[in-house]
């Protein structure tokens, strides 16, 4: 089997004296869709933190590909092949929404700092973004400045610059927030068409979005990981049932 | 949404509107503006021949250099710096070190190059300080940038060899050693080297913001954290950033160091500091050619107006404030919102409401200039008991009926200006409408 | 109880509302739907005063369609944004106690109230808000809301980014709120409590109100949901 | 009748503008009353037109500069040697690129040696007695008084301060070689606003006299300082009678300060100068402050003088009939020494004292307070050799 | 030497204390709004002229009160037309603007006042010597700018800590809409706050302009070292400013104390240090000629080390 897309060993957080992430130890496979669920203040975005390397982790060891990340800087994570995505929205406000997504392809275009070429005339550069801009319906506010966005549309170009950014795990943190039934369905859509082939982290509190979408769950609750396994076998699960998903009716094959 | 775009308050702050992709028309555009621009700037020594205009010009040159690397810092990188000032001296003095060697004979360099030994030198600060000072954002950044402006002037009375205390350092530019078969004795011939190395420099920090560098100090300035996970070190991207504010900062310093041979401490500290933040300020920061509409506006004010009135500081003052309050995206905003409507063909629609605002506005600030003039004359001349004339017409300043003219002209005008303000805001507001309808 | 009529409200130049009508009874829980984008957090913020608006806003009789905003709150007027604004310089308990009128007379809702119904808030209270996780912010965020004891409430996106047992939780609360005699405005993507939760329901198009009932008459009715709701 | 600009580049704004304003309004004096008499060259009168110098280098080449761009071709300027330094530099270079264009540099105030010394030009005059020859006269009237043993020396820290503490050092060391020096500071010009920390050295250092080349408010604020902190202290100064001085001092320096001047209000009573007397009055009466100087006049009248010896208004001219020219001042004979341009006049060391005490008729700034002077040098007994060899054109 | 200790002592002091009188305002107006106001010295500066106005007509007691009114209501008025309005443009905008503010206080001051120092002068009935030490007099004077600073302090701490103000203008920093949509009143807050800030400021200028020199330049000079002490003593902590200041005024006095220089201490250990060029100059820079640079350097290596200051509440 090949080595795991992610792999956490007993890693903890605490701040100051309040201990967040209590050893969590999970194994993402290359190429699966691996949702996380929990309750809220789980400490499902902070292990997001932890592994994108926004937080620094108090104990513990995080590999990427086999590659040891543990506090490294995010954007030499990111540089790996990791980008993520945020459950409080974030991206460029003044600069265009095209801008916004044509800066996240640069790096991996391996243009780095370069003050010798010119973005304007880079056309497969160019030619991408509005790929993408096309596949999360914003091509006609191409030119618009991001910060004017409605909500959901700010949160669709958040995922677009986290798929542009060509890495091949991809986290994304409640992404279909605030969305519509409707946008929901699509949003899952173009989820599931960009992660095609690679492998797929998600934090969802809607059930409906991470049984459609996930090979695998995992259950974290207080900074633990309780459960892991298909989305049938976490379904029935009764710690989880408890834990997480309330008394939401789940009938269960078993 | 047009309007709102570019009225954004949000864009104090920084962000050019840059349109995606190279028309041809856009092309022609551009290279039309330049050529206009470089034949202008020839034709002008021609046509303005005096001694004055040309130290105007020459002046003029080095703050347009000036205020457009400031502006990488401000504009596109959304840093404020209080001691920008201190690659500009340290250019001059790089400069000037170098001419002095040439001056006796240590060192054989083209005096056309000397702005280029000021760039370099003040590169390599910049990079240092810059890896320092960007380490922070926002208020810290501008605070540590006063820091070391202020530290690094303290300094120059205690390493006198360096800065030469409070006299600076002297060189003659007059060197036999030269490129183009200039002396550089006399002004002209100065001017057309700073033309030179101004055009190079403004094309230069042109093309650098449409580079991915450029783009990225735009998205550091915006959401320094998000940069972090496309990919990129926002302190590296702001340290680069700053190293070539710098770079072309010295290239000014340079240029100052040949116009005036002789570089003295003062030039990095904070005065010159914040000299150069209002030029840009009041061109414009949101726009690249904001800061060349601001090095040439107050240059020409400095000059002209300082030899007409001694008051001149306090209209200084009065329109910085005037413009940071009603104008703050600068004299190239104040231009570009009319963009749209131009576009539109609609100017015609708003034109007679300025004119209508222009006359009382006028007035008001003939009123406003008597009064200060007045007050000037009286607690500042050398002699207040002897005449003050404005305007061809002279008085007594301790009269009453000037101070009465100049409060009626000011009440007056005020009161008139407020109502056609009003008119103003409705002719736009329709035009805007109008245009919105028909989608243009 | 509460009545807007013929509201219109801008940014900049673009016209987002163009002539909302609806009211809200007294302990009612009314809920708004719409298309994103539509402009249901316009119409919440035009009423609190927020955006450029016209047209009247009536609360206990009174216009407050010319109020500056913190006027409309002092005039019981609860708005809990969809973004949240959490003050992420202040502890939680520092937000909540912003969230309280004057220090001196605590209303229906006081801190206990808040930390009993949710005890993680009481376990973060000197968390800075900025540290907060999503759930924690939003409720952080109603309760802040309620601190301020108003008599009519309008609720922005609530469930987004709630545990499914949150949500639940949630549409109690929101209920109970409702019994203790508080008007609500419920704006909500997902119906997952509007549904449940509200006796009436307006749905909102092309920045007016085009369907005014009862959740089963809005349930039954699909060509509605078709139009306004599915793209 | 047509005018000949004199361009005045001096401070007129920032931490120096009372001292530049002040010698503006002497130099206006001066001309105005030449202007009267008929101006120059059959006729032509004097305009001064005065700069903003800022005491500040690059700020005065710009002044400078606009000046030019006028056609003026004479400038005096005094405030800061190292403004000097700079015209100096600036205009020999000019004069070199713009033969029909020359300036001349008369400065009346910045008395660093080197000016008149090595690095001496045909385009610079200077009608200030140079800080050695003032320090000469100090340790003079020092050798009168062997009470004083110890004394601190505090300048301001440009080429002028440190011209003065050397120029002491080694005076003092030639004539009160029994004198110890116990402190010799530089503070940075025109920034400090609090000197106590000074004083408080100065005091613990045991001194019983200070000798400072301070002026502006760097003098008034370090003899405030020491007078409110009530130390016993007396002090040998450049510029104590200068714009607020005796005002800033106050009673409690009486018979405590001296100054080295060309000039002081005292002497026209004492040498009964009606002319002399009759100026301090009309400036008076026009300005509504006292006159400090003399050497404004002096100037003035030289240069007119010059002028007319020359018979046209072309610097290079003026320069050659200024040098070696001799007139009889007020005070004795005052001559512009052709070597090295430097003014040799008649030099008083005089004391603060109360109104009405000896030749004190007339007092300072309404304080009640005049000076009495306590020692006089001639014209050429004030000379010192000078190894300037100039190159004229 | 003990006397040189004891009297540097009581400059520090002094010199400290008119630091922390001029910077308290300042941890209202840039500790807690953020607003890097650069036209606090000149409100400290008018304060010092009006002072000198009022005193010239009817005393130095009713100047003590009278303007710092003055200023207080000139900040108001500042922050309601001119500031609110700015402050929707962001920081940088706020910023220019008070730095224009600056630039016309000091204009508009000369073109009334004069560009020389006015004759503003410490009042009879303070000015005679408290106490005597080694010859040297402690003016009455020092001892009342001791007391006024100390109520200061204390006054200050009291609102501050006693009330939700400093709470409302955090979180105005951040989300002014929802803190008004809480019934709090915003923009008044903010107009109080900066009035109180500039009147704090003019009371300094009572109590300084007469102790120092009232004059045009008197803003310029003590401008940015106020910044340095609030940031040294962290944002919006008033303990840290008044601690700040305190030592920094320790710094510089002692500094000038100081001739030891680099050569100096080489000497100790035999070794000729160079006394030429660029390095000679390094050596020979002696401690007390430093002491302009000593605050800076400071600021510069808390920003960087240590952000939130000596007694910080908040990152900044
Ligand atoms: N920097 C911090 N300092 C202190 N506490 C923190 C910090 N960051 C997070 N926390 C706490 O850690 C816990 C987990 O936060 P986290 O955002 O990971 O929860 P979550 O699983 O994402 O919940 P949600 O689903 O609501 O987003 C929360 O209680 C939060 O208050
Ligand atoms: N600050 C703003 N400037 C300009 N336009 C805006 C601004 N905020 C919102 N809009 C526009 O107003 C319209 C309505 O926005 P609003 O947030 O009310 O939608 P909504 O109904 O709340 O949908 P959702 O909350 O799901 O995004 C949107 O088209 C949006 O683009
Ligand atoms: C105006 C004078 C006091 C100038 C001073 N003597 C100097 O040489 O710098
Ligand atoms: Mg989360
Ligand atoms: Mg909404």
């Amino acid at each position: 089997m090949a080595t795991a897309a992610l792999k956490l060993d007993n890693v903890k957080k605490n701040f100051g004296d309040s201990q967040i992430i209590t050893g969590l130890d999970l194994e993402v496979l290359q190429g699966e869709r691996h949702a996380i669920i929990g309750p809220n203040g789980a400490g499902k975005s902070t292990m997001f933190h932890l592994i994108s390397g926004l937080y620094e982790v108090s104990s513990g060891k995080i590999a990427l590909k086999g590659r040891n990340i543990t506090n490294m800087a995010p954007h030499k994570i990111n540089r790996l092949g990791l980008a993520r995505s945020f459950q409080i929205t974030n991206i460029f406000p003044n600069m265009t929404v095209f801008q916004n997504v044509r800066c996240a392809l640069l790096w991996t275009k391996g243009y780095k700092y370069s003050i010798w070429h010119l973005c304007d005339r880079l056309k497969k550069v160019n030619g991408q973004a509005h790929e993408i801009l096309e596949r999360i319906k914003l091509s006609s506010m191409a030119n618009e400045k991001a910060a004017v966005l409605s909500y959901a549309d700010q949160r669709a170009l958040e995922i677009g610059i986290t798929i542009a950014c060509g890495a091949d795990i991809i986290m994304l943190d409640e992404p279909t927030a605030g969305m519509s039934n409707q946008e929901t369905t699509q949003a899952v859509a173009l989820i599931k068409s960009v992660t095609e082939g690679k492998t797929l982290l998600i934090v969802e509190h809607d059930m409906g979005v991470v049984f459609d979408l996930a090979d695998r769950i995992s259950v974290l609750v207080y900074g633990k990981i309780i459960a892991t396994g298909t989305p049938d076998e976490v379904r029935c699960d009764p710690k989880v049932q408890e834990a997480y998903l309330g008394k939401e009716a789940v009938e269960c094959s078993a | 949404m047009i309007e709102n775009t570019t009225m954004d308050s949000a864009e104090i702050k920084g962000g050019q509107a840059v349109q995606s992709g190279f028309s041809g028309a856009a092309i022609a555009k551009w290279a039309g503006i330049w050529l206009g621009f470089i034949l202008i700037s020839l034709a002008l020594p021609k046509i303005f021949d005096s001694r004055f205009a040309m130290s105007m010009f020459n002046q003029m040159g080095i703050a347009i250099v000036f205020a457009l690397s400031f502006n990488m810092l401000l504009g596109q990188g959304g840093l404020l710096s209080f001691g920008h000032a201190v690659f500009y001296g340290m250019g001059g003095f790089g400069a000037i070190h170098v001419l002095c060697m040439v001056n006796d004979g240590e060192l054989r360099i083209y005096t056309e190059l000397l702005p280029l030994a000021g760039g370099i030198f003040a590169a390599i600060l910049g990079f240092i300080l810059g890896f320092i000072s960007t380490r922070r954002a926002a208020i810290p950044f501008a605070l540590i940038t006063m820091g070391i402006g202020e530290l690094l002037l303290a300094s120059s009375l205690l390493l006198p060899s360096f800065f030469g205390g409070e006299e600076g350092i002297a060189g003659d530019r007059w060197t036999e050693i030269t490129i183009l078969p200039f002396k550089y004795g006399q002004a002209i011939e100065v001017y057309y080297l700073i033309l030179i190395w101004m055009f190079l420099s403004v094309a230069a920090m042109y093309l650098l913001t449409k580079t991915p560098l450029g783009q990225m100090a735009n998205a550091v300035r915006d959401n320094h954290q998000r940069a972090q996970f496309i990919g990129y070190d926002p302190h590296k991207v702001r340290t680069f950033q700053f190293t070539l504010a710098a770079f072309f900062a010295g290239i000014a310093g340079g240029l100052f160091a040949i116009n005036y041979e002789m570089v003295t401490a003062e030039n990095l500290g904070m005065l010159p500091s914040t000299d150069i933040l209002m030029m840009t300020v009041i061109g414009g920061i949101t726009y690249f050619f904001g800061p060349i509409l601001g090095a040439i506006f107050i240059t020409f004010l400095q000059l002209v107006v300082s030899n007409i009135t001694h008051a001149w500081m306090l209209y200084f003052g009065l329109m910085f404030i005037l413009m940071v309050m009603w104008a703050p995206d600068g004299l190239a905003g104040l231009i570009m919102r009319h963009q749209p409507i131009w576009r539109a063909k609609r100017m015609t629609k708003i034109l007679p409401s300025y004119l209508v605002a222009l006359i009382p506005g006028l007035v008001m600030f003939a009123g406003v200039i008597v009064l200060v003039e007045i007050m000037f004359h009286i607690s500042l001349s050398i002699d207040p008991e002897s005449p003050l004339s404005i305007m061809g017409v002279s008085f007594k300043a301790q009269a009453f009926m000037p101070w009465a003219l100049g409060i009626l002209l000011l009440g007056v005008g005020g009161y008139l200006f407020k109502l056609a303000a009003r008119r103003v805001n409705q002719a736009w507001k329709t035009v805007l409408a109008e245009i919105k309808q028909e989608g243009v | 109880m509460f009545s807007v009529s013929n509201l219109h409200a801008y940014y900049g130049q673009s016209h987002i509302l163009r002539g909302v009508e609806f009211t809200v009874g007294e302990g009612e829980i009314v809920s708004l739907l719409g298309r994103n984008g539509v402009g249901r957090s316009t119409t919440c913020k035009a009423i609190m005063g927020l955006v450029k608006h016209r047209g009247s806003i009536v609360f206990k009789g009174e216009e407050v369609g010319k109020e500056k905003p913190h006027i409309v709150a002092r005039k019981g007027i609860g708005y809990v944004p969809e973004d949240r604004s959490i003050f992420p310089t202040l502890t939680v308990q520092q937000n909540l106690e912003l969230g309280q009128k004057n220090m001196k007379k605590p209303g229906r809702w006081t801190l206990d109230d808040v930390y009993n119904n949710f005890p993680r808030l009481q376990e973060r209270c000197n968390v800075l808000g900025v540290h907060l996780s999503g759930g924690e912010q939003q409720m952080l965020t109603i309760c802040r809301s309620l601190m301020g004891d108003p008599d009519f409430i309008m609720i922005d996106e609530p469930t987004e980014g709630l545990a499914p047992q949150m949500v639940a939780l949630m549409g109690e609360l929101i209920a109970n709120i409702a019994k203790s005699g508080i008007s609500v405005l419920l704006v909500e993507q997902k119906l997952t409590i509007a549904l449940a939760i509200s006796h009436r329901m307006y749905v909102m198009g092309h920045g007016k109100v085009v369907f005014e009932g009862t959740p089963d008459s809005f349930e039954k009715d699909d060509t509605i949901r078709k139009e306004w709701l599915e793209v | 009748a047509d005018t000949i600009k004199i361009a005045f580049i001096d401070p007129l704004t920032g931490p120096f503008a009372n001292v530049g304003d002040m010698g503006l309004k002497h130099f206006i004096f001066a001309a105005d009353r030449i202007n009267a008499n008929g101006g120059v060259l059959g006729g032509k009168q004097l305009e001064m037109v005065p700069f903003d110098s800022k005491v500040s280098p690059k700020e005065s080449l710009i002044q400078l500069q606009r000046a030019i761009d006028q056609g003026i071709q004479y400038v005096i300027q005094g405030n800061g040697s190292a403004v000097t330094g700079a015209l100096m530099e600036a205009i020999a270079k000019h004069n070199k690129r713009y033969p029909d264009q020359q300036v001349l540099l008369i400065n009346h105030a910045a008395v660093t040696p080197a000016f008149t010394e090595e690095k001496c030009d045909f385009w610079h005059f200077r009608t200030d007695a140079h800080v050695t020859m003032k320090i000469k006269v100090i340790a003079d009237y020092l050798t009168s008084r062997p009470d004083i043993k110890k004394i601190y020396l505090i300048n301001q820290d440009y080429v002028f301060g440190h011209s003065v503490s050397a120029a002491a050092k080694e005076y003092l060391a030639k004539m009160r070689p029994d004198i110890e020096i116990v402190g010799d500071d530089f503070h940075p010009i025109g920034k400090i606003k609090d000197f106590s920390p000074y004083i408080t050295k100065i005091q613990s250092s045991g001194a019983q006299a200070l000798i400072t080349g301070n002026w502006g408010n760097d003098m008034t604020l370090l003899i405030k300082a020491g007078t409110s902190a009530g130390l016993d202290l007396e002090y040998y100064t450049f510029y104590a009678g200068g714009l607020g001085g005796p005002t800033a001092i106050g009673e409690a320096g009486i018979g405590k300060v001296y100054q080295v001047t060309e000039f002081n209000n005292a002497l026209c009573i004492q040498y009964k100068n009606k002319e002399d007397e009759d100026r301090i009055l009309a400036f008076k009466e026009k300005y509504g402050e006292d006159i400090f100087y003399l050497k404004s006049k002096v100037t003035m009248d030289m240069l007119a003088m010059a002028m007319d010896k020359a018979g046209n208004a072309k610097p290079k001219d003026v320069a050659y009939a200024l040098e070696g020219m001799e007139i009889d001042g007020y005070y004795g004979k005052t001559i512009m020494r052709a070597q090295d341009h430097q003014l040799l006049q008649p030099m008083f060391m005089s004391r603060l004292v109360k109104q009405g005490d000896g030749f004190a008729k007339y007092d300072m700034e309404n304080t009640g307070m005049g000076w009495e002077t306590v020692y006089k040098v001639d014209a050429v007994d004030t000379a010192i050799d000078s190894p300037c060899d100039m190159k004229r054109p | 030497m003990s006397e040189f200790i004891i009297f540097s002592l009581l400059n520090t002091l002094i010199y400290g204390l008119l630091l922390f009188m001029l910077s308290s305002g300042l941890t209202l107006i840039f500790g807690l709004m953020n607003v890097l106001n650069f036209a606090h010295a000149s409100f400290y500066m008018i304060g010092a002229y009006f002072a000198y106005q009022v005193s010239l007509y009817i005393g130095f007691i009713p100047a003590l009160f009278l303007a710092p009114l003055g200023v207080g209501i000139l900040g108001m008025i500042v922050e309601r037309y001119g500031l609110r309005k700015v402050h929707a443009h962001g920081h940088v905008a706020e910023l220019l603007f008070t730095f224009g503010l600056f630039f016309l206080f000091n204009e508009v001051v000369i073109l009334i006042w004069g560009r020389n120092p006015v004759d503003y002068q410490i009042p009879g009935f303070l000015d005679f010597p408290l106490f005597t030490l080694f010859g040297a007099d402690f003016s009455a004077y020092k001892g009342f700018m001791l007391l006024i600073s100390i109520a200061m302090f204390i006054g200050m701490y009291l609102v501050i800590n006693r009330t939700r103000i400093g709470l409302v203008i955090q979180a105005s920093l951040t989300h002014p809409e929802m803190v008004s949509v809480l019934g709090h009143n915003v923009p008044a807050v903010f107009m109080y706050v900066f009035g109180a800030g500039a009147a704090l400021a003019g009371l300094a200028g009572v109590i300084g302009g007469n102790f120092l020199v009232t004059e045009p330049g008197m803003a310029m000079a003590l401008g940015p070292i106020v910044f340095v002490v609030i940031v040294v003593g962290g944002m919006g902590s008033l303990t840290g400013a008044f601690i700040s200041s305190l030592l920094l005024a320790g710094l510089q006095t002692f500094a000038v104390g100081m001739n030891y220089s680099l050569a100096d201490f080489l000497g100790h250990f035999g070794i000729q240090a160079a006394s030429e060029g660029f390095w000679g100059d390094i050596v020979r820079i002696e401690i007390a000629n430093t002491r302009a640079m000593i605050p800076f350097l400071f600021m510069i290596f808390m920003l960087i080390f240590r952000p939130k200051g000596l007694m910080g509440v908040r990152e900044e």
